[in-house]
C-alpha cells in the first residue's frame, strides 16, 4: 500500500480517494454507561473499511453515531469535509447513506419488491396530490425508479423471489434483500452491521462476492462491521479495532494483525 | 381563610377520592400487563361484571332469565332467595376465577407472541363479549347495589371541619364511601404488594414481568401465572365494582370507568402499582379541580376529556410516563 | 379453478403494477362496477338502501379512512367517531352558511377541514407510540365529542342541540332533507366510496404508502433508511381524517339528516369501524370493504332471525350481537389475524393453483 | 421496396427473411425476453436494428466472410441476434454448448477455428480465456453482460454493447458493405455449423446450408400450419439443432415470436407466463412435470383427488378421441367439458400449456402413458423423428395420426427407404451439406445419391405408412445364441416407471441380459419422505434395500411385457443393479442432450457388468467423478446385485 497525500492504491490495485467521512474524537453515554470513549478514524472515497472487536466493544453502537441515530454526547462527525450538524436519522439518509441491520430490519409486511422499492424514497420527488392522481407524474415516477430497482434485483440475483413477501423468505436471502434495499438508495457510504451474521460457508462467500462486487460497480464506499475475521481480512482495505468503547488497533489487516494490543483483546480476554 | 380556598380544598379531597377509585381499575390494568404485556381493556367491564353477578346472586335471579324466556316462553325472573352478601361475594369470587380460566383457555393462549396491538384489540373485543353476557344474564337495567356499606356524606368529617369556615359554619362535604373505598385501596395496594414479595406465586409472577424465557426455564407455568393474574384483576375488578356500584348503581356506564383509568395509566406508567395509585390521584384531583374552576366558563361537564388531554399533553413531554424509566431504542 | 394466466404477460412496468393484474380479477372488477352503478340505482328501495347499502358504502369510507391509519401506518386510533362528527359538523356548518354551494364541495371541503384537525392531533403520534397513541385518540373522541355539545356555535344555537340537514340537490334531484329517494343517497354514496377507494389505492400503491408500511413495519428502519416520519405520520392522519370525515358528513347530511352528537359520532362508532377494520383485514382496501359490509349485515341478519324470525324483543337481541361481535374479534384475531382480506387472498390463492393444493 | 420485389424467389438466407419480415410485419413482437422483471420485447423492426449494428460492429471488428463466429450463451435474444449478424456478415454462426467444459470447447474451437467468439457471461468468458492456452485462432471475445468483466484485459475483449454502438457509428463506413455482403449469400451458402453431440467419439461440425435450413422450415411450418402470431419459448441448447429450427429456421420463415426466460430456475414461471402456442419438449422434461404433478395431487385433500382421478380416468378414454376428431357420446362430451373446467383446464393453466396449439417431443421414445396423459388434457402433442444431419426433420405426425409407438409420416420433402439390414435411410432438401473438414465420415453416412443413414432401425408399417423405430442399428445386436438383442427397446420400457430415471441393459453375445438403473432421485426421494426413510445422498437411497426391492418388482413387470413380444423375449433381464451414481455427461457418460454413451459405460463400468455376469451376490468399486466446477474426485461404493424373475419363451413352452 503506497500513501498518498489524497489517498492510497491498494494491493489489487484500486485508487482510494481522499477521506469522506472523519469521526473526531467521539464519546457515546448512555445513563452512566460509556459505549465509545473518544475514538477517532476515517472512512476514505472508494474504500472498504471494516470495524472489528468482541462483542460490546461498541461497534454496533459507533455505526448507530454514522447513521445519526444516536447523538454523542463528545466528538465530531465530518462528512465530505464539512461538520455535520446535528441530525436525525433521514436526513443523514438522504446526504447519501445507507445502512443495512444487524438483526435483520426488513418491512415484513411488504414484497421484496417494495422493500427494495422503499430504498429509493429518498430519491422521490412527487408530492402526496400527485400521487393521489396517480396517472402522470406519480406513475412515470414509480415506473422510473422501478427500473433502477429492477437493475439492483438484477445485480443482487433475487429476481426469482421479487414478489415473495419478505416474511416467508429464509435468513440468508433476507440478508441479501436488506443489502438491495440499502443499494437502491445509491449510497455515497454503505454501512453493513454484521452482514455475514449467521450465514454459512457457502453464503458468506457469495455475501462477500456481493460486497466487493458493489464496491467495484458503483464505487460505493463501504464500511462494515463484521465477527468474521477471515472475511474482514480478505475483504477490507483498512480496519479498525474497538474493544470496551475504545480504538485499539487502526491499519491495514497486516497491521492490525500483527498489532500486540489487538492479539491480547483476542486472545487475552475470552470473548465469544 | 376565604370560602372560594376552602371550597377549593373539598374539591381537591373530593377528587383524591375520585382518585382512588381510578387508581383501583387502573391496578387491575397494571397487574395483568406486568404479567403478560396485555393491555386489558375489559377491566372495566369486569368490574360492572363482576357487580351484576353480586347484585344478581344477592337478589336470587335466574341467569339468562331473558333468554331462558325468549327461548321457552317462560316467564322465570327470581329463584325467590337472597343470599348473604359475603357469600355472594365469594361466589363471585370463584365466577371471576373461572373467567380468568376461561380468558386464558379460549383467547390469551392462542394469542402469545403476537404484537401488543393485536392482544390490545382482543381485549376489546373481550370487553365486548363480557358486556354482552352480563347484559343477557342479569339484564340491562339499573341495579342499585347494597353491601352493607355505609352511605351518604360523613356527619364526622362535617363537624369537625366546620369551625374552618369564616362563621365556623363550613364543614367539608366527603363521602363515606369514599373513605372506605380510600382505606379499601390502600389495604389492597398492601395487600398485593405483600402477595408479590413474599408468597411462592406472588415471586413467579414477578419472575414472569421480567422476563418470560427466563422464567420458563426455571419451571414456573405460564399458564398458571396467567390465570393467577387474571384472578387477581378479576378480584380488583370485584372490589372496584362493589365500591362503584354502591356509590352510583350497576350501571352500563361503570364499564365506562375504564376509559377513564388510562390516561391514569398512561401517567403512572403502565407498569407501576405506586404509578397507578399516584396517576388515579393525579387525574381524580386535576379533572375535579378543572371543572370548579375552568369548566364553568366553557360549559361544564369537562371531566368527560379533562383526563385524556391532561394524559395525552403529559406523554408529548413524557412518552414513558411518570414512574416509567428512559427507553433507549436500538437496531 | 376459474383462473386461466397462462399467457397473460407483462411488458410495462405499469402493466406489471395494475391493481387487478390477473385478467380474470380484473372483469370480476368491472362486473362489480357495472352491478353497481347500473343496475342497482334502478332496483334499490328504502329499506334495503336505509338498513343496508348507504351504511355499508359510508362505512366503508370511514374503515378505507382508519385502515390507512392504522392497516398501513400502524397508528391505533379510537378516535374515528370524534373525527366523524368533525366531518359532520363541518359539512353543516357549510351548508348552512353557504346554502348555493354544491353539496358535493360541501362535502369534500368537510373532508379535508376534518384532515386539518386530524393532523393536529397526530402530533402526539410523533412522540407516542402502541396502544399510547390509541388511550391518546381518545382524548380527541371525547374532546371534539363535548365540544360539539358544549359550544352552541357549532349547532347553530338550535333549540334541541342538534344539527339538521336542510333540502339541497345534485342536478337537481335532492340529496339531503326530507324528500330524498333511495337511489339518490346511494348514488351520492356510490360516488364517494368509488372516489375514495381509488384515492386510496393511489396513496397506498405508490411512495407515500411504502413509507406508511414501513413505519408500521418497524419505525425504527425505516427512519434509518430515509422515511421522515414526521410527514409520514401526519400524511396517515391527514389522508385518513380526510375519508373519515368525509364519511361523517354522508352520514350526517344524506343517512340521518339529524344528528345529535353523542350518540351518532360516540365512542361505540370509533370500535364499529375498529372493528371492520379488523374483521375485514388491516392493511387492505378490499378488507375495508369486506368489514364494512359484514359489521353492517350482521346486526341486519340477527335482527332478522332473533326479532323477527323467533320473536326475542329487541333489547335481548341487541345484547345477543354483542356477545357475537365481541366472540368474532377474538376468532377473527386469533384464527386469522389479517381478516377477511386475507381469507379471500387464500381463496383466491388456492384457486389459481387448483387442482393443487399449494 | 427493393425487399417486398424481392419476395419468395429471393428468400434464399436467413438475413433476406429478415427483410422480408421487417416489411410484412415488422411492428409485430419478434423477440421477447423476461428481464428486470417483465418481458421486454422488441418488433421485428427494432430486431433488425440491434443484429444490423452487431454485424456493422462486427464489419468494425475486421470479420471477413466466411470466418467462423462462436456463440456460447444461454438463449437470450441477443445470442439469437448475434448469429444472424454474423450471417450478414458472411460469417458462420457456429453456437456451443454453454455447459460444455473447457476441454470440449478447446476442441470445438480449434476445430473449426472460430475467429471469434461471442458469449452471454463472465463464466463463459473464463472458459474462453481458459481455453485460449491452447487454442490460438481467437481474435476477439465479445460478451453481453457486463457483469464483474470491469477487471479484464480487453485489448481483445469487447462488450457486445460497445460494438452495436461502434457499429452504429462507423454505419457510415460500412453500410455499402455489409448490404453487399448479405445481399450476395447465396441458396447454398453456410447457414450455420453445429456440433453433433456424437454417442461416440469426437463431435462432427454439420454444415447446414441456407437450403437446408429455409426448406426444412417451410415445409415443417406449413405441415403444422405455423403463423406470425405463435409464440415459442426459447429454453433448450442453442447449440442444438432444434433450437435453431425452432428460434431461427421457423421463427424468421413464419414470423412469430421467440420468448426467452429469464433463467434456468425461472423457466416454468416464464412458461406459464407466456403460454407458449408452439412448443417442444423432451420426453424428459414432461416426465418431470407430471411426476411433479402427481407428487403435488397427493396432498391434495380427498375430494379433490377423487375428482383429479375422476376426470382423469375419462380423459383417457375421451381425451385423444376428441383430439383426433373422432366421434364421442353428447355424454361423454358432456363430462370432458367439465373435465376440462375442473381439471385439465387448471391443469393445463398451471403448466403453462393451456395454449399449445403444436407441441413437439423427440429424441427419445416417449412413453405411451406418458404421452396419453398430455393428449387427454387436450394437448396436441405429437412425436417428430429427425436428427441435426437432416436439419431435424425425418417424419413428423400429422394432427389426427397420433400413436404414441411411431414417429408419424415422413415430413413433406422428405424420402425414406429401409435397408436390409433394417436401418432407416432419407433423403431431402433438408440433409446436410459436409461434416466439417471430415470428407471420410461424409462418406460414411450420406452416398452419392443423397441418401443418408439414419443410424436406427426400423419398420414403416405397411397400413398406416408410420415410421416404426425399434432401436440404434449398431446397438440392435444378438445374443449368444444368436436371439435378437435390442437394449434401447428394454430400457424404454424400463424408464417408463417414474423411479427409474436411466436404465442400461447389456446382452449383445451374451447368454442372458442384465441391465445397471439409475433411480429418479425426485420420486424415489418423494416416496422416502412419505415413508420415513432418511437419506443422505443419491448412493445412500440407490443402495437402500426397499428401494432395490421396489426396482425388482418394476424389471420383473417389464420382463412380463418382454416377453409376450416373441423376437425380442430374449432380453429379459435376469440380473440388476442400481448405480452408486447418476450418469452425468460432465462424466462423459452421456451426451449433453442425456443420451447414454453405452461404450463409455461400458469401459467405465467394466467391473460392475462383470460381477453382473460372474454370479456374484455384491461387488465394490471406486469411480471417478467430476463436479460441478470441474474438480475430479472418486466414489467408492459397494453395490448389491439382483437377480430377477424371468418368463419362460412363450415359443418353447408351446414347443412342450
Amino acid at each position: 500500500m503506497k500513501d498518498m497525500a489524497d489517498g492510497y492504491i491498494t494491493e489489487d490495485g484500486r485508487k482510494i480517494g481522499g477521506v469522506m467521512m472523519e469521526m473526531k474524537n467521539i464519546t457515546l453515554r448512555f445513563g452512566g454507561v460509556v459505549a465509545i470513549k473518544d475514538i477517532s478514524f476515517d472512512i476514505r472515497e472508494g474504500e472498504i473499511r471494516a470495524i472489528i472487536g468482541p462483542n460490546g466493544a461498541g461497534k454496533s453502537s459507533m455505526l448507530n453515531v454514522i447513521s445519526g441515530f444516536y447523538h454523542p454526547q463528545e466528538g465530531e462527525v465530518w462528512f465530505h469535509g464539512k461538520k455535520r450538524p446535528s441530525m436525525k436519522p433521514y436526513q443523514v439518509a438522504q446526504q447519501g447513506i445507507a445502512r443495512t441491520f444487524q438483526n435483520i430490519a426488513l418491512f415484513e409486511g411488504m414484497s421484496v419488491l417494495d422493500n427494495v422499492m422503499t430504498g429509493r424514497l429518498t430519491h422521490m420527488k412527487t408530492n402526496m396530490f400527485q400521487q393521489a392522481i396517480w396517472w402522470g407524474k406519480a406513475q412515470a415516477e414509480e415506473t422510473a425508479q422501478r427500473e433502477k430497482v429492477e437493475k439492483i434485483i438484477d445485480f443482487l440475483e433475487i429476481q426469482h423471489i421479487r414478489k415473495t413477501p419478505v416474511g416467508r423468505l429464509p435468513y440468508g436471502l433476507k440478508k441479501r434483500v436488506e443489502l438491495a434495499r440499502a443499494l437502491a438508495a445509491e449510497p455515497k457510504l454503505l454501512l453493513l452491521d454484521e452482514p455475514m451474521a449467521g450465514m454459512n460457508v457457502e453464503e458468506k462467500e457469495d455475501m462477500s462476492r456481493f460486497i466487493l462486487d458493489v464496491n467495484d460497480e458503483f464505487s460505493t464506499t463501504i464500511a462494515l462491521i463484521e465477527h468474521d475475521m477471515g472475511v474482514v481480512m480478505d475483504l477490507s482495505d483498512r480496519v479498525v479495532v474497538m474493544d470496551y468503547g475504545k480504538k485499539i488497533g487502526d491499519g491495514t489487516p497486516d497491521e492490525v494483525r500483527n498489532n500486540q494490543d489487538v492479539i491480547d483483546a483476542y486472545l487475552g480476554v475470552a470473548h465469544d | 381563610m376565604p370560602d372560594q380556598f376552602l371550597f377549593g380544598v373539598e374539591v381537591v379531597l373530593n377528587g383524591l377520592m375520585a382518585g382512588v377509585l381510578y387508581a383501583l381499575v387502573a391496578l387491575g390494568f397494571v397487574l395483568i400487563f406486568k404479567a403478560s404485556g396485555i393491555f386489558n381493556y375489559a377491566q372495566g367491564v369486569m368490574a360492572l361484571f363482576a357487580a351484576l353477578t353480586l347484585v344478581g346472586i344477592m337478589e336470587g335471579q335466574v341467569p339468562f332469565a331473558h333468554l331462558i324466556n325468549a327461548i321457552f316462553g317462560t316467564e322465570v325472573h327470581y329463584f325467590g332467595w337472597n343470599v348473604p352478601a359475603l357469600a355472594a361475594i365469594l361466589l363471585t369470587m370463584v365466577l371471576m376465577i373461572f373467567f380468568a380460566w376461561a380468558v386464558n383457555h379460549f383467547v390469551m393462549r392462542h394469542l402469545v407472541n403476537q404484537e401488543p396491538i393485536i392482544l390490545f384489540m382482543a381485549t376489546i373485543g373481550l370487553a365486548y363479549f363480557l358486556e354482552g353476557v352480563g347484559d343477557l344474564m342479569w339484564g340491562s337495567e339499573i341495579k342499585k347495589l347494597d353491601v352493607g356499606l355505609p352511605q351518604g356524606a360523613s356527619i364526622w368529617v362535617e363537624e369537625n371541619t366546620a369551625f374552618l369556615g369564616t362563621d365556623n359554619f363550613f364543614g367539608f362535604f366527603i363521602d363515606k364511601l369514599d373513605m372506605v373505598a380510600a382505606l379499601v385501596a390502600a389495604v389492597l395496594v398492601i395487600a398485593l404488594v405483600a402477595f408479590a414479595q413474599y408468597t411462592k406465586q406472588g415471586r413467579a409472577m414477578r419472575a414472569v414481568a421480567d422476563d418470560h424465557q427466563a422464567a420458563l426455564s426455571v419451571g414456573i407455568s405460564l399458564n398458571f401465572i396467567w390465570v393467577l393474574v387474571w384472578s387477581l384483576a378479576g378480584f380488583v375488578a370485584l372490589v372496584a365494582g362493589i365500591m362503584w356500584g354502591a356509590k352510583s348503581g350497576v350501571q352500563f356506564s361503570l364499564s365506562l370507568i375504564a376509559l377513564k383509568a388510562l390516561p391514569v395509566l398512561m401517567l403512572g406508567g403502565f407498569t407501576s402499582i405506586p404509578g397507578a395509585i399516584v396517576g388515579g390521584l393525579i387525574i381524580g384531583v386535576g379533572e375535579k379541580l378543572f371543572e370548579f374552576t375552568i369548566g364553568p366558563m366553557i360549559g361544564g361537564a369537562t371531566e368527560n376529556w379533562f383526563a385524556y388531554v391532561l394524559a395525552l399533553l403529559f406523554l408529548v413531554f413524557r412518552p414513558q410516563g411518570l414512574f416509567g424509566e428512559k427507553i433507549i431504542e436500538r437496531v | 379453478m376459474f383462473y386461466r394466466e397462462a399467457g397473460d404477460f407483462k411488458t410495462s412496468y405499469v402493466d406489471d403494477s395494475q391493481t387487478f393484474p390477473i385478467a380474470f380479477d380484473r372483469y370480476r372488477y368491472y362486473f362489480v362496477l357495472v352491478v353497481a352503478f347500473g343496475i342497482i340505482p334502478f332496483i334499490i328501495n328504502d329499506y334495503w338502501a336505509n338498513a343496508v347499502m348507504v351504511p355499508f358504502l359510508i362505512y366503508a369510507i370511514a374503515a378505507i379512512g382508519l385502515n390507512i391509519l392504522t392497516g398501513y401506518c400502524g397508528q391505533v386510533s379510537l378516535g374515528t367517531g370524534g373525527f366523524m362528527a368533525v366531518g359532520g359538523y363541518a359539512c353543516y356548518k357549510l351548508m348552512t352558511a353557504f346554502p348555493d354551494v354544491s353539496i358535493m364541495i360541501h362535502l369534500l371541503l368537510a373532508g379535508f377541514i376534518t384532515a386539518g384537525v386530524g393532523v393536529l392531533f397526530g402530533l402526539p403520534s410523533l412522540r407516542i407510540k402502541g396502544f399510547y397513541l390509541a388511550v391518546a385518540t381518545l382524548a380527541a373522541q371525547f374532546f371534539l365529542v363535548w365540544m360539539f355539545n358544549k359550544v352552541p356555535w357549532f349547532y347553530n344555537y338550535s333549540a334541541s342541540g342538534q344539527i339538521s340537514a336542510p333540502e339541497r340537490f345534485v342536478f337537481g334531484v335532492p340529496v339531503t332533507g326530507p324528500n330524498v329517494e333511495a337511489w339518490a343517497k346511494y348514488m351520492v354514496c356510490l360516488v364517494f366510496v368509488t372516489g375514495c377507494a381509488w384515492l386510496a389505492r393511489n396513496l397506498t400503491r405508490g411512495t407515500i404508502g411504502r413509507s406508511w408500511m414501513a413505519i408500521r413495519d418497524m419505525d425504527i428502519a425505516a427512519e434509518i433508511i430515509g422515511v421522515n416520519p414526521l410527514k409520514a405520520k401526519l400524511t396517515a392522519f391527514a389522508v385518513s381524517s380526510f375519508f373519515i370525515g368525509i364519511a361523517g358528513a354522508l352520514l350526517f347530511a344524506v343517512y340521518l339528516g339529524a344528528v345529535e352528537v353523542g350518540e351518532a359520532y360516540g365512542i361505540n362508532k370509533s370500535f364499529l369501524v375498529l372493528f371492520m377494520i379488523i374483521i375485514g383485514g388491516l392493511g387492505s382496501i378490499f378488507g375495508a370493504f369486506a368489514g364494512a359490509a359484514f359489521m353492517v349485515l350482521l346486526p341486519v341478519l340477527l335482527k332478522n332471525v332473533l326479532v323477527g324470525g323467533l320473536g326475542w324483543d329487541t333489547a335481548l337481541a341487541t345484547h345477543f350481537e354483542f356477545v357475537i361481535v365481541g366472540a368474532l374479534i377474538i376468532i377473527f384475531l386469533i384464527a386469522e389475524p389479517h381478516g377477511l382480506a386475507q381469507l379471500w387472498k387464500l381463496a383466491k390463492e388456492k384457486l389459481r393453483l387448483w387442482p393443487f393444493p399449494h | 421496396m427493393t425487399t417486398t420485389a424481392a419476395s419468395e424467389g429471393a428468400l434464399v438466407s436467413i438475413p433476406h427473411l429478415l427483410a422480408r419480415n421487417v416489411s410484412a410485419f415488422g411492428d409485430k413482437p419478434a423477440y421477447r425476453e423476461k428481464e428486470f422483471g417483465i418481458w421486454q420485447s422488441w418488433t421485428w423492426r427494432e430486431a433488425e436494428a440491434e443484429i444490423r449494428a452487431i454485424a456493422l460492429g462486427l464489419l468494425e471488428l475486421g470479420v471477413e466472410k466466411g470466418d467462423f463466429i462462436a456463440i456460447i450463451g444461454r438463449n437470450r435474444p441477443a445470442m439469437y441476434w448475434s448469429m444472424v449478424a454474423a450471417q450478414m456478415c458472411g460469417a458462420v454462426p457456429v453456437p456451443l454448448y454453454q455447459d460444455a467444459v473447457a476441454e470440449e470447447m478447446a476442441y470445438v474451437l480449434e476445430h473449426c477455428g472460430a475467429r471469434f467468439v461471442i458469449v452471454g457471461d463472465q463464466e463463459q468468458v473464463d472458459k474462453v480465456i481458459e481455453v485460449q492456452e491452447t487454442v490460438t485462432g481467437i481474435d476477439q471475445i465479445i460478451y453481453h453482460d457486463r457483469r464483474g468483466m470491469r477487471k479484464y484485459d480487453h485489448t481483445h475483449m469487447n462488450a457486445l454493447g460497445d460494438v452495436q454502438a461502434t457499429g452504429k457509428a462507423a454505419h457510415e463506413r460500412f453500410d455499402k458493405e455489409l448490404d453487399a455482403r448479405w445481399q450476395s449469400l447465396g441458396y447454398d451458402d453456410t447457414c450455420v455449423m453445429l456440433y453433433t453431440s456424437g454417442t461416440t467419439g469426437r463431435p462432427k461440425g454439420v454444415v447446414l446450408s441456407n437450403r437446408n435450413i429455409i426448406e426444412t422450415s417451410k415445409n415443417s411450418a406449413e405441415f403444422d400450419n405455423l403463423l406470425p402470431g405463435d409464440e415459442v419459448l426459447a429454453y433448450l441448447p442453442m447449440a442444438w439443432v432444434g433450437d435453431f429450427i425452432f428460434s431461427i429456421g421457423q421463427a424468421y420463415w413464419t414470423g412469430f415470436c421467440v420468448n426467452c426466460p429469464e433463467s434456468a430456475g425461472t423457466m416454468m414461471t416464464d412458461l406459464r407466463e407466456i403460454g407458449p402456442s408452439y412448443y417442444f419438449a423432451p420426453p424428459r422434461i414432461f416426465e418431470t412435470q407430471l411426476t411433479n404433478v402427481m407428487i403435488r395431487m397427493e396432498d391434495a385433500s380427498r375430494f379433490k383427488k377423487w375428482l383429479f382421478h375422476t376426470f382423469m380416468a375419462h380423459a383417457k378414454e375421451v381425451g385423444p378421441k376428441l383430439l383426433d376428431g373422432q366421434s364421442v357420446s353428447g355424454m361423454d362430451k358432456l363430462k370432458y367439458a367439465l373435465g376440462n373446467l375442473f381439471v385439465y383446464g387448471p391443469l393445463k393453466n398451471t403448466l403453462g400449456l393451456s395454449k399449445v396449439r403444436v407441441g413437439y417431443t423427440a429424441g427419445e421414445a416417449i412413453g405411451p402413458e406418458l404421452f396419453d396423459f398430455y393428449r387427454s388434457l387436450g394437448i396436441n402433442l405429437k412425436q417428430l423423428y429427425g436428427q441435426t444431419e437432416a436439419s431435424v426433420f425425418i417424419t413428423q405426425q400429422k394432427d389426427g395420426e397420433v400413436r404414441s409407438d411411431t414417429v408419424g409420416t415422413p415430413t413433406p420433402g422428405v424420402e425414406l427407404k429401409i435397408a436390409d439390414n433394417g436401418e432407416v435411410y432419407y433423403r431431402s432438401p433438408g440433409v446436410f451439406v459436409e461434416y466439417f473438414k471430415n470428407a471420410d465420415s461424409t462418406t460414411d453416412t450420406k452416398d452419392a445419391e443423397g441418401w443418408v443413414a439414419t443410424g436406427d432401425a426400423g419398420f414403416i408399417e405397411p397400413e398406416t405408412g408410420q415410421l416404426r423405430i425399434i432401436d440404434r442399428a449398431k446397438d440392435v445386436g444378438k445374443m449368444a445364441d444368436g436371439r435378437l438383442f435390442a437394449p434401447k427397446y428394454v430400457e424404454n420400457k424400463l424408464k417408463f416407471f417414474p423411479n427409474i430415471l436411466e436404465a442400461v441393459v447389456f446382452g449383445a453375445d451374451r447368454a442372458m441380459c442384465t441391465a445397471f438403473i439409475n433411480i429418479d432421485l425426485t420420486a424415489v426421494g418423494n416416496w422416502a419422505e412419505r415413508n420415513n426413510i432418511a437419506y443422505a445422498s443419491y448412493q445412500e437411497l440407490a443402495g437402500h434395500p426397499q428401494v432395490l426391492a421396489t426396482i425388482q418388482s418394476h424389471v420383473e413387470e417389464v420382463n412380463e411385457s418382454v416377453a409376450q413380444d416373441e423376437m425380442l423375449s430374449g432380453c429379459q433381464i435376469h440380473r440388476f443393479l442400481v448405480l452408486h451414481k447418476e450418469l452425468d455427461a460432465d462424466d462423459g457418460e452421456m451426451t449433453r442432450t442425456r443420451k447414454v454413451r453405452r461404450r463409455i459405460v461400458e469401459e467405465k463400468f467394466a467391473d460392475l457388468i462383470n460381477a453382473l455376469y460372474d454370479g456374484s451376490e455384491t461387488v465394490s468399486t471406486v469411480t471417478e467423478v467430476t463436479y460441478e466446477d470441474g474438480r475430479k474426485g472418486s466414489i467408492k461404493a459397494t453395490l448389491e446385485l439382483r437377480d430377477v424373475k424371468v418368463l419362460a419363451d412363450q415359443q418353447q413352452i408351446a414347443a412342450e
